[in-house]
């Protein structure tokens, strides 16, 4: 599997998921500048968490206009995979690659701590490799993970089974505790926790592993 | 010329920062303080002094940038 | 031309001999531009006049060291070529003022003092002291400082993992917001700000300078009254993005050899960093502000000299350089400036508009700038134990201590700081010391930031013996090899002979300690003046410790982690209760002598414990501190729910033995068949050793008859923080 | 009553969000955008019918909560 890491100014997990994919995959990503309108030819897109453009004006808002952002468009629309982490997730909403918007945490506090998902779809090249319904622990780290779309629209993302992973304990008031999802043509990821801050036993856990080993086998 | 755009949460969309503040208002001692909604408030400098393109010019902005319109709205002032 | 007149230099905080000094070092009266700058360079906070002289006797060298004080952050040696680079510093004022704003540029600040030397930062940690809990203020300044420290390091990407907070009536006037930054380097690529040579370029760049916070160094550098919260100098407000741009480019450009000397921009900006860099050069600076990029139109010289704007830098670059240097600062979207030359005039020479607006020796801004010899008065240490009921029941004085402010978990707060980002936090912030990888490798360093505040009140030597010797055990508990420190002393007004007792006694202390733990001080920072109506704060001169796991999977951290585990208690109880947590919560006592430092039985049961953990034969350790032994096993118990049955193992008095404060010790639980060998060992190192008890149920209880569930424990331990901050927004 | 708060940065605060946006915008093909600020939109439901009363009330919630006078200025719209 050939990957790709987009880099915003000041996206901060980008070195975090160029890591996790050289410890995955044996080789390291392409490290793609946000001014670079050229893709290079990769299964994956991540975009990695952090803060781009100082997460000012609305998260992931600047980032969405980003020359690098058409080309990622475009790998998505021929079925690509992208993979939105955290900020990238945000990016993804506001890039209207995935529906609704990702709000204020409901505590209107920054919550970093270690949390429980539950993998509610393996139907997918990113979950294929976890069990249905199983609990997973990843952590979040984030101001703005409180997920909002109207009814109509998480009725449609629950009826298509594109809500991927759900929160056991809902840490920033996200609708329906949901933590991640997919796109239509379910290629395309956006979830607020970070699978890239858990392939490394050292460091907290290892249940990210596996979302990569998915890809891994779908996509090679 | 001088713009102010309102970006305000649509009508419906939760507005947690809102709720928090008119609870502490009341807590201060202001229980007349009913629902309070915050949203944001942009002041631009736009060269130029043609006041309808600078509206559309705006408008534009807003569509593409100032305004997530999946959850907000906006109203422009010129001045 | 303004006319400088008493009230002028007064307000410039200069005294009337130092203005003579200035016009003797000048052979003339200075200017409006010239005093300014001296003002600033004078001032407490950029001279240390009155504790350089004292400053001096702390050890600073050993073959770990490879940086001591006198640069931007002290340097040490952690081996493979790796280098790790670090300090603290106060933002002690201007969080008062304003506690987001002042927290998060006191991060920026921090971090640029250590990215100036060519390091990556890889963690923050802090240390914050706020007023009474019940003090109208005190809940919006923990709020604001807290987000303040998260806004700005989570955005720039460096976990924050760990610190230290207390709450007491003595800062409710004079928050303490101290931060550190460590990072890591090559040792054979670290840059320096000495300006050496004439004729190269000087470059600015990083963010436009604004009418940011002037005079914000001779602020730091004054009491409050009531009257300072009108006259508030405009605050300094942090871009965090701009900041992570600037850390990016900084790095890029240190990648390149164009670089001579590099310096950050903190306090008094362009003025300081510009006479240090060359002060330290044995050269002179030309520099022609029109070049400097502005914010604001119309800026005078005297504002351009003194802003505080946050996210600049100034750099000297080997001549023809400069082209390379602006394309990977056009590529970051920063400014970018040549702003002047090296000379060999020894001179600072500023010009603007045309004209000469000053004109200075360097060195008679830097070496001839006022050392005080301040006289000062040692006071007698407080002493005795205070009386108190013995007839107490432990376990209900237990959950009480354990759920007040000073003990209660500080979850509330590291949850909203990203302590996992960069992926190599070991042991995020709960533990003794913070762990963290270096990066690539399996080598780790352990960081902690520790004073006893209330000790140092009663026995200011004492008590700076007692923050380097819990620092340098909280790195032992994990396993760490202890190696540097950095120290943050924050005080009152040294013009008190009486305070100025309490600085030199604490220097003493450190000193002492740092010395017998092998524990050299390699950079740092004095906060003074921390009075509010002529009420100083208790001396807090906060230590931050920096140790090495050469193999991090060894690693301890405090959780009791088996069932039928024997607890064991390294080290002597004598049951100290003067100052102890156990007398002001449960007694409502701050009396009596702080506890007794012994270095050498500190250093023999560190080493012990610490070779334990190397040896892999100790994965569960924890340091008995505040609160005492029973607060200590109850921490260990907590994070997985496990509990233990214990006895008192020797002295009569349950309260002197489960909420003592004798230092030196350390709590271990290890599988029960090696816990005989490992005591035995203890014993054979005459080292004072006793078996407590076992791990396991869900309970915490004392000699086989009292027990308390550990669930309720926790509650009260976890429940105070939210339920303090709930009514802020 | 209804009642709209404008929280502005003091002329001459450091805006980092206001720069990041117009910078943003000069590079979505808006030259023409000078400097932009950024600032807070409260919109509160006042009970009660007197207004200057309500002027005062409100004076006093941005004194006491809704600004940060250290850095920052209010404007209070009633309506
Ligand atoms: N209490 C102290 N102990 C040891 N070194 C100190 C102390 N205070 C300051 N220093 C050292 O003095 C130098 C100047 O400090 P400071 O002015 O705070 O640095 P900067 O200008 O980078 O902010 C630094 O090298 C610092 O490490
Ligand atoms: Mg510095």
């Amino acid at each position: 599997m050939k990957a790709a890491v987009i880099v915003f100014p000041a996206s901060n997990c980008d070195r975090d998921a160029k890591v996790a994919l050289t410890e995955m995959t044996g080789k390291a990503p392409a490290m793609v500048w946000h001014q670079d309108s050229d893709l290079p030819d990769v299964d994956l897109v991540v975009i990695p968490g952090g803060f781009s453009y100082g997460d000012y004006l609305r998260c992931g808002a600047m980032a969405s206009q980003s020359p690098v952002m058409r080309s990622v468009k475009a790998h998505a629309e021929k079925g690509g995979a992208v993979l939105g982490i955290c900020n990238g997730f945000q990016v993804l909403t506001e890039s209207h690659l995935l529906p609704g918007a990702l709000m204020r945490n409901a505590g209107l506090k920054f919550v970093c701590k270690p949390v429980t998902l539950k993998v509610e779809e393996t139907q997918s090249a990113f979950t294929r490799g976890y069990n249905n319904g199983q609990s997973v622990v990843f952590p979040v780290a984030h101001g703005e993970g409180n997920y909002y779309a109207d009814d109509a629209t998480l009725d449609r993302l629950e009826g298509e089974g594109r809500v991927v992973f759900r929160y056991a304990a809902n840490p920033n008031g996200s609708a329906r505790d949901i933590a991640g999802i997919l796109s239509e043509k379910r290629n395309v990821l956006g979830m607020m926790p970070h699978p890239e801050r858990v392939v490394d036993g050292a460091t907290g856990g290892t249940d990210g592993r596996a979302l990569f080993k998915s890809l891994i086998e779908t996509l090679s | 010329m001088k713009a102010r755009v309102f970006v305000t949460l649509k009508n419906g969309v939760l507005d947690p920062q809102g709720k928090a503040i008119g609870h502490a208002l009341n807590g201060l001692g202001f229980p007349q303080v009913g629902e309070v909604r915050q949203g944001k408030l942009i002041e631009l400098e736009i060269a130029g002094s043609d006041a309808d393109k600078a509206r559309a010019d705006i408008k534009a902005m807003c569509e593409k940038l100032l305004a997530n319109t999946v959850i907000e709205k906006y109203e422009i002032e010129l001045k | 031309m303004t006319e400088i007149t008493p009230a002028i230099v007064a307000e410039h905080g200069l005294s009337p001999d130092e203005y003579a000094r200035i016009n003797t070092l000048l052979g003339r009266a200075p200017n409006m531009v010239e005093l300014g700058v001296f003002s600033v360079m004078w001032s407490e906070h950029c001279s240390y006049k009155s504790t350089r002289a004292h400053l001096r006797k702390l050890p600073t060298t050993g073959p770990q060291v490879i940086q001591g004080p006198g640069e931007n952050a002290g340097v040490i040696d952690i081996g493979d070529g790796d280098a790790c680079i670090f300090k603290m510093e106060s933002h002690n004022h201007p969080s008062f003022i304003e506690p987001y704003q002042g927290a998060a540029t006191g991060v920026g600040g921090i971090m640029r003092d250590v990215f100036t030397m060519g390091a990556r930062p890889i963690a923050m940690m802090n240390a914050l002291r706020f007023g009474a809990p019940d003090h109208p203020k005190t809940r919006h300044l923990v709020a604001g400082v807290v987000s303040g420290i998260g806004g700005y390091g989570n955005c720039m990407g460096v976990p924050t993992v760990g610190g230290e907070v207390n709450f007491h009536p003595s800062y409710s006037g004079n928050i303490l917001v101290n931060a550190m930054c460590v990072g890591l380097a090559r040792t054979d690529n670290i840059f320096l700000s000495a300006a050496k040579g004439a004729g190269n370029p000087v470059v600015y760049f990083g963010s436009k300078t604004g009418r940011d916070g002037i005079h914000g160094a001779t602020m730091a550098s004054a009491e409050f009254d009531d009257a300072s919260e009108e006259k508030r100098p405009t605050v300094q407000v942090g871009d965090p993005f701009a900041e992570k741009l600037l850390l990016e480019a900084t790095l890029e450009l240190m990648a390149t050899d164009a670089i001579i000397a590099i310096q950050d921009m903190g306090a008094a900006g362009l003025t300081s960093s510009s006479a240090e860099m060359g002060d330290k050069g044995g050269s002179g600076i030309e520099l022609n502000l029109d070049m400097v990029p502005q914010r604001e139109a119309n800026m005078t010289a005297y504002e351009m000299l003194l802003s505080e704007s946050q996210e600049r830098m100034l750099a000297v670059l080997k001549p023809g350089r400069e082209a390379e240097a602006q394309a990977i600062f056009k590529k970051w979207e920063l400014d970018f400036a040549v702003i002047g030359i090296t000379t060999d005039t020894k001179r600072l020479v500023i010009k603007h508009k045309g004209v000469v607006a000053a004109d200075m020796p360097i060195t008679a801004l830097s070496d001839e700038a006022p050392v005080y010899e301040r006289p000062y008065t040692l006071r007698e240490p407080a002493s005795g134990t205070p009386a108190y009921d013995k007839a107490r029941p432990v376990l209900a004085s237990l959950e009480k201590i354990l759920g007040s402010a000073d003990m209660a978990s500080r979850r509330w707060i590291w949850e909203q700081y990203d302590h996992s980002v960069m992926n190599d936090t070991q042991q995020a912030p709960g533990g003794d010391a913070a762990v963290v990888r270096v990066h690539g490798t399996k080598k780790a360093l352990a960081i902690s930031t520790d004073v006893t505040p209330r000790y140092c009140k009663a026995d200011p030597r004492r008590g700076g013996m007692q923050a380097v010797a819990e620092c340098w055990r909280n790195l032992t508990a994990v396993g760490a090899t202890p190696l540097a420190t950095t120290d943050n002393l924050n005080f009152g007004n040294p013009q008190k002979p009486d305070i100025m007792g309490e600085i030199v006694a604490a220097i003493d202390g450190i000193g002492e300690a740092c010395r017998a733990l092998d524990f050299p001080i390699v950079s740092g920072n004095c906060s003074l003046y921390n009075e509010t109506n002529g009420e100083g704060i208790f001396p807090t001169p906060a230590i931050g410790g920096v140790g090495l796991l050469k193999d991090a999977s060894k690693m301890a951290t405090i959780a009791f982690k088996r069932d039928g585990d024997v607890v064991i208690l390294i080290g002597e109880t004598r049951g100290h209760l003067g100052q102890s947590i156990y007398l002001r919560e449960i007694e409502g006592k701050e009396e009596g002598a702080a506890p007794r430092v012994e270095l050498d039985v500190e250093k023999k049961n560190g080493d012990f414990v610490r070779r334990l953990i190397e040896q892999g034969r100790v994965d569960t350790c924890h340091d008995v501190s505040d609160g005492g032994l029973a607060v200590a096993i109850v921490e260990m118990a907590m994070p997985r729910g496990l509990g233990a049955q214990v006895g008192q193992a020797s002295i009569a008095d349950a309260i002197g033995f489960w909420f003592g404060e004798d230092q030196a010790r350390y709590v271990i639980a290890v599988p029960f068949a090696q816990a005989e060998k490992i005591v035995a060992e203890a014993r054979a190192a005459s080292i004072t050793v006793a078996e407590l008890g076992k791990t396991g149920g869900d309970s915490f209880s004392i000699d086989g008859k009292d027990s308390i569930a550990i669930a309720k424990l926790r509650t009260a331990h976890e429940d105070w923080f939210p339920n303090f901050m709930k009514a802020e927004l």
